[in-house]
């Protein structure tokens, strides 16, 4: 692998840059491997390169229908934090953002991870006490938040309104080594690390089906042909349930469509993240000036990446009302994704009835922070039968009526 | 932005006046059932990629429930009907198919 | 230089002159011009800088496909950034500042970045600034950000001086468009009799035709318009709007129209924009086309504009935007432009035509009127800094060798037309490639489905690929017809109008200029003019495995700029199929997503803004409770009193008063938020008992009970007193907020389950004003109103009574949630304040107060009574909270049950609600953490238990809390540690939760 | 009785509609089998209407009055002053069916929109049609006025009666007054 670096760039610029190769290779499959990741967005990008950098599996497909990371991996308003209420949650999420404050170096590929801040508005008693009780928690779990006054929130955020005739600002949970990265290069430099490793990386390879012989998977169907593994992970977000049906199991997910915005650039103003979740709207400044704006998703099931506009309606007057002075910016793009939603809205990492075949999904609206320690967790999983970050996040937990509920701290998770 | 119509008031009601309440013909399992007949009941859902049964109430409106057959990769509607019934009524699964030839969802098709 | 002409101008009024301001500068202009031509016109052919490096930009196109001329307009609480010139009408006054430099536009220091444009290709911030790892955050990305961002953010504390609205409209056809296809469909639309929605973005009709030229039935174009339009007008099914752009289709016929109402006379009363939520059966999309650019070195100085812009500015404005110009194409269109500026008196200095054949009628016509054309030359680079100096050319079919320069200071370029695809592929309409015109149109056969599963968008003129005139109306009849049809309306037959218009030869595509330009060129070659993405970027993008067009884009910003890569798109794609030698339909088009051009957040809130951001609930006593000091608590939607402040009172204080009043005098409670419903039938009780935990059908007559409600998954939702008023009613009182979703909670049941069960249920929580009269002397201050017998015998605890207290009907429940000698009382909610004010009056002898949620949250505390949301929080069961004697052991079934069996659920290892006593008679914090030993495998602390309820207990002077602890009830007086956040650590003893009057002597009085 | 009260006291105020709160209204909501014949006589009687209303149509003359509200619900209009009689006749009447008739007076509040701009006040705040080939005189629509749900039918033309809970009275009316507001006409409706 070619090492980037200024001085590399420098020297590339004498012969106008056109000695650099390819940031990944794309090769034909090939009759087996000895696991196959199906999904090459974020997630399945990590978990393969970590099998490879922590475990010494090399001899990995990671398989995509379309291109990698063009899901929701490049479709997320790129926040990273790890301020949750509930254990499981915190360990895997806090792992991720450990593991992000070093990813640029560790895959020579610059992430542009900025921890700036992240701070989550409380602006009725229940979100005080609710924001309070994540602290103490966070505490204890080693994820450093604290609790905030309105006047330090002010100073933060110098545009926001502190005291909107609806919801007076209370204070805020601030966790100050939390922050945003540049999603698309996560997955590249994912891709570019797994390549060099020797792994393949084959997009516009759609799975149709998956092998098993008395209850251990065998390999997958593609269209172009079918491919063998001893182990297989299933790491494709909003299509786990039609992958599923091809395993033989059944998911507790539903897909919906959750969608973002973002405005105009402009010169910078907002140096944090900001989430409002009694007014459902969160927002943050990318690196371009553009505001990068989420809420809420749909109700109803879709796979249309389109969502209904009333959302969008809802998100931006929340923030024009915590943000005035964005009311004369305009809306240059609104998107949207589709997410995966489990019955308590946090993820599913475990093996499934299908031996040797580990699923990895029910991310919803907040996958992009997770994907370092998913991916870390995740390849454990599949390498030794068990990792602690993702005992908790059994298909399991369900019947046994042991779940994991954010929902409790803070209304919508991102 | 999905419009339905109500087949209660029979009006052509903009999204933002229903409330949407999942998957349909879902089969209560209370005390007696298995745990895996119960967290089906609660948790496991089709979520197909095409023709799916979902419930919505006409909240801001006659306050009525009712069922809607819908696709999920285009939003079509092939027609809504009483929430007062465990199965898709014929009419309804004959316009699917005039629609969707060999479509199937669950033990209906 | 650009200057006014004496001549043309079709737009502007010249005897309306118009004053504005440009970086300080005082210019002129005239009514009618758009701030782009009226900066032309003031020879200003700089206006701005480039996102990246900083390199000067001018004025290229004349609409809303302009990626360079965006300013900064208007002052304090009404300056907007990045307002794009071309499409800002001039007003007098308007005040404009051109944007992304410093100190100045003319100096910039950021500029530097156009030297190292060569060390900053696409990426290079992925390759660079990795080490060392703080650098990114603390040096890098704030330069980074400094350098990007365009216009300057409005002033933290601005606020809108505008307002704006939202507006529903049915039709059953939508037209977006106003040129002359979208008027020729509105009107064979409208001919059937269908309801048609005509709708245009700029404050003209006709669109481009007027200035192209040509003829209809005869008659010159613009004519044909004015007829078209003055018909369309009378027609009672016609509704017509300018100054209102298509922004968006989405599913089911929905499409949104921005109407920018004041952005031309911001003094005018009103709304400054409308947003139109329009549902359409069918919508045409007239968008019309865009022209391209074409890719050569320096294509990106000031002065080099789009060909059939340069027509507009003479046409429409009378502007010339050079003395000596040079045309390059490779289609006949351009030739127009030539034709034009020659008539205006403007020196064409030369038509360079890349096809080796040259054009057809048009270039005869050109070289008639002594225009010299070079057929197969090319612009092999365009020099000047902040404006176009000259021109070196050469031949197309090669690699750039300059054959001669030609002194000018404006280029007219052309490289084909592009219809405009995007609210056709919103809502996924799927393109075609047409190899003849070299661009992308909409495919017809693969239209956005609509809820009936057909097509519901046509598209008609330019937007269909139909670029000449004759074309044009034919596709456009045929689409207004079309729409109609489908819309369920028969379109009346009628002859087309025949257009008429100099015959083009074909265009030859042409990516890159000179075709095969060498590396260096290449690297001057700009695609993107405001992102500054150059032909080597997205060479770069491929060669190093971009390969997808979605990577390229993200890799290199294509555009991603504001314009949406409306002029980029095209010919980036092209450049990238070249380099994967792969064909242009092949490597396929990014997505197109709403808005068609940026909308104004403003719009977008509509009238949610202020006081009717969201709608407060007000109580029948609201007004009082404001005048007398409230401390507002938002709960839901509802603003209940936290507490009420006199003079000089900390909340604190306040808090402490209202305790010990209540507990030694005499309280009031406005109650009037709970929940009141009324579930009526043969099967009422059957069902309250699937509702609740508890049995409710044995309840009798003129008795309450307090009930809990779990979820099907077992979880405590709400809770509350339930009333049997006679042998087939109930009334089941909710938690404040909980009314409307318990109801519809049981709704849902009734007509989705047990729909043959005979039951009603209906919502009376504003029906009544209901006051909670507490206190040792809440008996007293009821007689003394008179009225109805409330003595122990005539009306024990928890039963309920109708009559009259003093002048009022009323309904009396005698039900404590705070361990006093307790009346809630209601009556109708139009005579809650007069009620209020009768016990306010009476109570004075008995030294009443009002009361707020946080004293009620202490009475209840002190009395153990679990809270809604703070014992539980959705992932608590009744049996969590020692709450077992609510679930009824006999009933076979109720709502959760089942649930509650789960293994989880009946786990030994639970927490349980115990009390905590803090050892030293302090507060615990909120939320906090019992820790127990060790570390879990993640190390994280292991706990054992948590604060769910704490205050301050003015009755015992010290701390009182609940919590929920492993195991408590078999703990008690066991100490466990809390630490806060800040280190300290609280130590608090298990204790039983009820810590006042466990006999409960006080209420039973 | 003197001391009762509507939500906003009778406010009002003119734009490009006049907006009017209406002031006490009684009303009555009922629950039961619209088809129930003993139900229809019941509801003629109580509100002076010679038959039940449509389905989505109101038939109200000056303060008495039948909504149709849904399948099995209506909503009965009364003088104020008279609800308590009326309501108890109602409730005598239909003692043998399965029906539930409550007071919802002080529950709700009415606003009165005219002009010849009320369609367009109206239809900036709901979702529905407000067109004049779609909605004429009679007709009526439960749907949502911005953010709350509300109700509202068409007396003659250019006049609206509308009502909504009265907890959000205060909403609603600053609502219509944003609507209303001068210079907001649209011209189309």
């Amino acid at each position: 692998m070619r090492h980037y670096s200024a001085f590399a760039v420098a020297r590339e610029a004498l012969r106008h840059h056109t000695g650099w190769e390819r940031a990944w290779r794309s090769p034909e499959p090939k009759r087996r491997y000895d696991v196959i990741i199906v999904g090459a967005g974020g997630h399945g990008l990590a978990t393969a390169y970590y099998l490879g950098k922590n475990y010494g599996i090399q001899n990995v497909a990671v398989i995509e229908k379309g291109w990698l990371g063009g899901g929701n991996t490049g479709r997320n308003t790129t926040i990273i934090r790890s301020n949750y209420l509930q254990d499981p949650s915190a360990a895997i999420y806090e792992k991720s953002r450990s593991l992000y404050e070093h990813l640029s170096q560790d895959l020579n590929y610059n992430l542009m991870f900025s921890p700036r801040g992240v701070m989550m508005l409380a602006q009725t008693q229940n979100e005080v006490r609710g924001y309070k009780r994540t602290a103490h928690a966070n505490a204890l779990q080693g994820v450093t938040t604290e609790w905030i006054s309105p006047q330090r929130v002010k100073e933060l955020v110098p545009i926001i309104n502190l005291d909107g005739p609806r919801y007076p600002v209370l204070g805020a949970l601030w966790q100050a080594r939390a922050g945003t990265a540049r999603h698309d290069a996560l997955a590249w430099g994912y891709a570019r690390a797994c390549s060099a490793m020797g792994m393949d990386i084959i997009q516009q390879c759609e799975v149709t089906g998956v092998r098993s012989d008395n209850g251990h998977v065998k390999g997958v169907e593609t269209t172009r042909g079918p491919i063998d593994c001893d182990k297989l992970g299933i790491v494709v977000a909003g299509h786990s349930g039609v992958l599923a049906e091809m395993a033989g199991f059944r998911l507790p997910i539903e897909s919906v469509a959750l969608q973002a915005l973002v405005s105009e650039p402009i010169k910078p103003c907002m140096d944090v993240v900001v989430m409002a979740n009694t007014v459902h709207g969160y927002m943050s400044q990318s690196d371009k000036g553009e505001m990068v704006i989420g809420g809420g998703a749909d109700g109803y099931n879709n796979y249309t990446q389109r969502g209904s506009f009333h959302h969008v309606e809802e998100t931006v007057r929340a923030l024009v009302e915590t943000f005035p002075m964005i009311s004369r910016l305009k809306m240059l793009r609104q998107w949207g994704g589709i997410v995966d939603m489990t019955g308590d809205r946090s993820p599913i990492l475990s093996k499934t009835p299908l031996g040797g075949c580990f699923i990895n999904c029910g991310w919803g609206t907040g996958g992009f922070k997770a994907i370092p320690g998913s991916g870390w967790g995740m390849a454990q999983l599949m390498a030794t039968g068990h990792s602690p970050l993702t005992e908790a996040f059994t298909l399991d937990r369900f019947a046994e009526g042991r779940f994991i509920d954010e929902s409790v701290a803070a209304g919508v998770a991102h | 932005m999905l419009i339905l119509r109500c087949p209660y008031c029979g009006n052509d009601v903009d999204e933002t006046d229903l409330a949407p309440g999942g998957e349909a013909h879902i089969r209560r399992h209370g005390p007696g059932s298995t745990d895996a007949e119960l967290t089906d009941y609660l948790f496991q859902r089709e979520n197909p990629r095409g023709v799916h049964f979902e419930r919505w109430r006409h909240a801001a409106g006659c306050g009525k429930w009712f069922h809607a057959a819908r696709a999920t990769d285009t939003l079509q509607v092939f027609g809504t009907y009483s929430a007062q019934t465990t199965e898709p009524p014929q009419e309804i699964r004959d316009a699917i198919t005039k629609a969707r030839p060999g479509w199937s969802w669950r033990e209906f098709s | 230089m650009s200057t006014r002409l004496p001549s043309h101008g079709r737009l502007i009024d010249r005897s309306a002159q118009v004053t504005f301001t440009f970086n300080g500068a005082t210019m002129r202009g005239y009514a009618g011009d758009t701030l782009a031509s009226a900066l032309l016109a003031n020879d200003r052919m700089m206006v701005g800088r480039s996102f990246k490096y900083h390199r000067p930009r001018g004025v290229v196109a004349s609409g809303a496909e302009e990626p360079n001329a965006l300013v900064g307009l208007g002052q304090g609480n009404r300056f907007e950034p990045n307002q794009r010139a071309t499409t800002t009408e001039l007003f007098d006054g308007l005040t404009a500042v051109s944007q992304n430099h410093w100190p100045s536009l003319d100096f910039d220091i950021g500029a530097v970045n156009t030297a190292l444009a060569r060390f900053l290709p696409a990426g290079f911030y992925y390759k660079m600034f990795i080490h060392p790892q703080p650098f990114w955050k603390h040096v890098y990305e704030p330069f980074i950000r400094k350098s990007a961002g365009l216009g300057r953010a409005p002033d933290s504390e601005a606020r809108d001086a505008d307002t704006y609205e939202h507006f529903h409209v049915q039709t059953d056809i939508l037209v977006i468009g106003g040129g002359v296809a979208g008027l020729l469909a509105a009107r064979n639309a409208a001919l059937s009799g269908a309801r048609v929605l005509l709708i245009e973005q700029t404050a003209h009709w006709g669109g481009r035709a007027p200035v192209d030229g040509g003829t209809v039935d005869g008659a010159p174009v613009d004519k044909f318009v004015e007829q078209i339009v003055s018909e369309l007008e009378t027609m009672a099914n016609v509704t017509m709007r300018l100054r209102c752009m298509g922004a968006g289709v989405y599913d089911h016929g929905y499409a949104l129209g921005y109407e920018r109402l004041t952005d031309h006379d911001p003094d005018a009363p009103g709304p400054r924009h409308r947003l139109w939520r329009i549902r359409a059966r069918r919508i045409v999309t007239a968008t019309g086309a865009i022209e391209r650019p074409l890719s050569f070195a320096g294509n990106d100085v000031p002065g080099v504009m789009l060909a059939g812009a340069m027509r507009d500015y003479v046409v429409n404005w009378g502007v010339a935007p050079g003395r000596r110009v040079v045309v390059a194409t490779n289609n006949d269109d351009a030739y127009r432009t030539a034709i034009t500026l020659k008539q205006a008196g403007v020196d064409v200095v030369r038509v360079l035509d890349a096809r080796a054949a040259g054009g057809g009628a048009l270039m005869e016509e050109a070289r008639s009127l002594g225009i010299r054309v070079d057929p197969g030359r090319a612009i092999a680079k365009v020099s000047g800094g902040k404006r176009v100096k000259k021109v070196a050319i050469c031949n197309q079919d090669g690699i750039g060798g300059a054959r001669e320069d030609l002194s000018c200071d404006a280029v007219a370029m052309s490289g084909g037309w592009s219809p405009v695809v995007h609210l056709w592929s919103h809502c996924g309409g799927k393109l075609a490639w047409d190899e003849d015109r070299a661009h992308f149109r909409p495919d017809p056969d693969r239209p956005p489905l609509g809820a009936d599963g057909r097509g519901f968008v046509v598209t008609a003129g330019a937007a269909s690929g139909a670029l000449a005139l004759d074309a044009v109306l034919d596709d456009a009849a045929a689409a207004g017809k079309a729409a109609a049809k489908a819309a369920g309306h028969s379109p009346r037959r009628g002859k087309t109008p025949r257009g008429e218009t100099t015959p083009e030869a074909a265009m030859e595509p042409v990516w890159l200029m000179p075709a095969r330009a060498d590396t260096p060129l290449r690297m001057k070659s700009w695609l993107d003019f405001q992102n500054d993405v150059k032909v080597s970027d997205v060479q770069l993008a491929a060669r190093e495995g971009y390969e997808s067009v979605e990577h390229t884009k993200r890799y290199t910003t294509l555009g991603m700029a504001t314009d949406q890569g409306k002029l980029s798109n095209i010919n980036g794609l092209a450049i990238l199929a070249d380099a994967l030698e792969a064909e242009i339909p092949k490597v396929g088009t990014t997505t197109f997503r709403p808005p068609y051009t940026p909308i104004s957040m403003g719009a977008i809130a509509g009238e949610a803004r202020g006081e009717v951001f969201q709608p407060i609930r007000r109580t029948p006593m609201h007004d009082w409770h404001e005048r007398n000091g409230a401390d507002w608590e938002p709960v839901g939607h509802w603003r209940r009193p936290f507490t009420y402040l006199r003079p000089g009172e900390t909340v604190h204080d306040a808090v402490n008063r209202e305790v010990k009043n209540t507990r030694e005098n005499l309280g009031l409670l406005d109650a009037s938020t709970l929940g009141k419903l009324v579930v009526k039938g043969p099967d009422a009780g059957r069902f309250l008992d699937m509702m609740y935990t508890n049995m409710m059908s044995t309840l009798k007559v003129g008795k309450c009970r307090y009930g809990l409600m779990c979820s099907e998954n077992g979880f405590l939702i709400d809770d509350g007193v339930v009333a049997r008023i006679d042998e087939d009613t109930w009334l089941c009182h909710t938690t404040t907020g909980g009314a409307e979703h318990i109801h519809a909670h049981m709704e849902e049941w009734l007509q989705t389950e047990w729909w043959d069960w005979k039951v009603h249920v209906a919502n009376l929580t504003e029906q009544y004003a209901q006051v909670a009269v507490v206190g040792p002397n809440a008996r007293k201050v009821l007689e003394t109103l008179g009225g109805m017998d409330l003595s122990k015998e005539a009306l024990a605890f928890m039963e309920w009574k109708d009559g009259r207290i003093g002048e009022f009907d009323a309904r009396v429940y005698r039900i404590s949630f705070s361990g006093e000698l307790s009346y809630e009382i209601a009556v109708p909610a139009s005579k809650g304040q007069a009620f209020w004010d009768a016990l306010i009056e009476a109570g004075r002898a008995f030294g009443v107060m009002p009361y707020g949620t946080e004293c009620l949250h202490i009475l209840r505390a002190e009395k153990g009574f679990i809270m809604i949301g703070d014992e539980t929080d959705g992932t608590v069961i009744p049996q969590d909270l020692g709450l077992s004697w609510a679930i009824s052991k006999k009933k076979e079934d109720f709502l959760g049950k089942r649930a509650q069996q789960r293994s989880h659920m009946t786990d030994p290892n639970r927490w349980k609600l115990v009390g905590l006593e803090t050892v030293d008679g302090s507060v615990l914090p909120d939320g906090a953490y019992a820790v127990g030993e060790g570390v879990n495998a993640n190390g994280q602390r292991n706990t054992v238990g948590r604060v769910t309820s704490t205050y301050h207990s003015a009755n015992l002077g010290r701390g009182i809390a609940m919590g929920l602890v492993l195991n408590g009830p078999d703990r008690m007086g066991e100490v466990l540690e809390f630490p806060g956040t800040d280190g300290t650590v609280f130590k608090a003893k298990i204790v039983d939760p009820v810590v006042y009057d466990k006999d409960g002597e006080k209420q039973n009085v | 009785m003197s001391d009762a009260v509507s939500a906003l006291g009778g406010v009002s105020f003119d734009g490009i509609a006049r907006i009017e709160e209406c002031g006490l209204q009684g009303m009555i909501t009922l629950r039961g089998d619209l088809s129930d014949q003993a139900l229809a006589a019941a509801v003629t009687r109580a509100t002076g209407q010679k038959k039940l209303p449509e389905a989505n149509r109101a038939r109200v003359a000056g303060e008495s009055g039948v909504c149709w509200m849904s399948p099995d619900e209506l909503l009965l209009l009364v003088p104020y002053e008279e609800v308590g009689g009326r309501l108890e006749a109602l409730v005598a009447a239909l003692k043998d069916s399965h029906a539930l008739a409550v007071n919802v007076s002080d529950a709700r509040a009415v606003f009165r929109v005219t002009g010849d701009a009320a369609r367009e006040v109206l239809a900036k705040l709901a979702p529905v049609d407000l067109s004049r080939d779609a909605f004429q005189p009679g007709r009526f629509r439960r749907t949502r006025l911005a953010q709350v749900p509300a109700a509202f039918w068409m007396e003659e033309d250019e006049s609206f009666r509308i009502v909504c809970f009265r907890s959000v009275a205060d909403y609603v009316f600053k609502l219509l007054k944003v609507a209303a507001q001068p210079g907001s006409k649209v011209g189309v409706l």
